[in-house]
């Protein structure tokens, strides 16, 4: 959907990578900012109602964050399995 | 220096032209590096290909964040790192850590503290096709956690 | 494989080479290798050549008996180290050591360890032409000993 | 000069390196093994008249040796100073 300069700056960006994408069947999707203060708050929001049993690591801005960390509108959280590269 | 590439490399090559362009000559007197190539087996199991997923711009600043973070720890006068993203096939080379410093401490230390915050670190995760013994089958897997290497 | 040799040698080419002779693709996972290089200056004075001496016989001797204990040590799949001597020019590489394992904490650990080894117990002897600052001629000193790399 | 047979099977080869070839004005020679039992003998042999106050490290054929190690005819002794390679 087209979203308005005032709806994106509303907005959480999501992202979710490797076996997070595929369990929760999509790769990016924008949240509202207004109903979340922390990344448990967005993780559990999204994946609400899945169930999900492994590791999730969080980022906010591309930076790992613990899940109390705050987020407000326009940051790019993401969520993803422990890292497995090298 | 930073690369992540869709592209088959040679490590060889990137070394032997990353130290020319460095332009260092006679000031390095150690290169410490480390190469991870794909193999062929993985827990028992056959694997006949791999692919290698990452975030773009998470991927970058981290790996930036921690060679500046070697770079205060040791004294080093340049750096190489090249991971492979996308399909990859056995004995393809996944990822090289390079370090050049004057002393070969700072290399040896520094080139195995990078490469094992890349591993438990920067976001990179493998998806394997595997065959287990005795299946006919190949079946598509993620790699799970990678071990630590101390 | 051990070579000690008078005539420059290119450590990328020589890698690659010895790689893909060990015919082992699809079975390693890491190589770590180290490549020590002459510098232009030591203890602060400028370095124009040098001559590298050994002890031909106890050279391969104790290197073969180094390399021994690290498979020992380690689960090593392949090891190359390569050691020039004779008469070195600055920028000129000195030696070569190169592990290829399945996994990286071998490669990591037997390379140190048999560089540290070699720096420390193979018999070369280094005499290198100085010209100390302020000085107009060029004196020969032998290295009077390696400091230990941990 | 020429060696009988008989006298090369009586005899040490005693080798030096690097600084210490130099010291000595000599990189090789053989000596009678009679005179000597241990390493520390054939250095005090060799080197005596010289006034040599660095480190000397020992080998006999080809292996590092302390100077109580026991020599005989026929033996490879080498005397060297602390090693600098790599």
């Amino acid at each position: 959907m087209t979203q308005t300069k005032a709806e994106l700056t509303m907005t959480i960006k999501v992202l979710y990578f490797a076996s997070l994408k595929e369990l929760l069947g999509c790769g990016e999707e924008s949240i509202s900012a207004e109903a979340v203060k922390t990344v448990e708050d967005v993780w559990l929001l999204v994946s609400q109602g899945k169930n999900i049993s492994q590791q999730v690591l969080y980022s906010v801005n591309q930076e790992y964050a613990e899940g109390d960390a705050l987020v407000k509108a326009g940051d790019e959280v993401a969520f993803f399995p422990p890292v497995t590269g090298g | 220096m930073i690369k992540i590439t869709e592209q088959p490399f040679d490590p060889w090559q990137e070394l032997s032209s990353f130290q020319l362009a460095m332009r260092r000559d006679g000031e390095f007197g150690a290169c410490a590096n480390f190469i991870g190539t794909m193999r062929d087996m993985n827990e028992g199991d056959a694997v006949s290909g791999m692919v290698l997923e990452h975030y773009p711009g998470m991927t970058e600043k981290h790996l930036d964040k921690i060679i500046a973070v070697a770079k205060d720890k040791w004294d080093l006068l340049d750096t190489l790192v090249i991971h492979r993203v996308g399909k990859l096939l056995p004995n393809d080379p996944i990822v090289l850590v390079a370090v050049w410093s004057v002393h070969r401490k700072d290399a040896f230390e520094a080139s195995r503290f990078i490469m094992e915050d890349l591993k438990s670190k920067a976001p990179f995760w493998k998806k394997e096709a595997v065959k287990s013994s005795g299946q006919q089958t190949e079946k598509n897997r993620w790699v799970e956690k990678n071990t630590s290497g101390y």
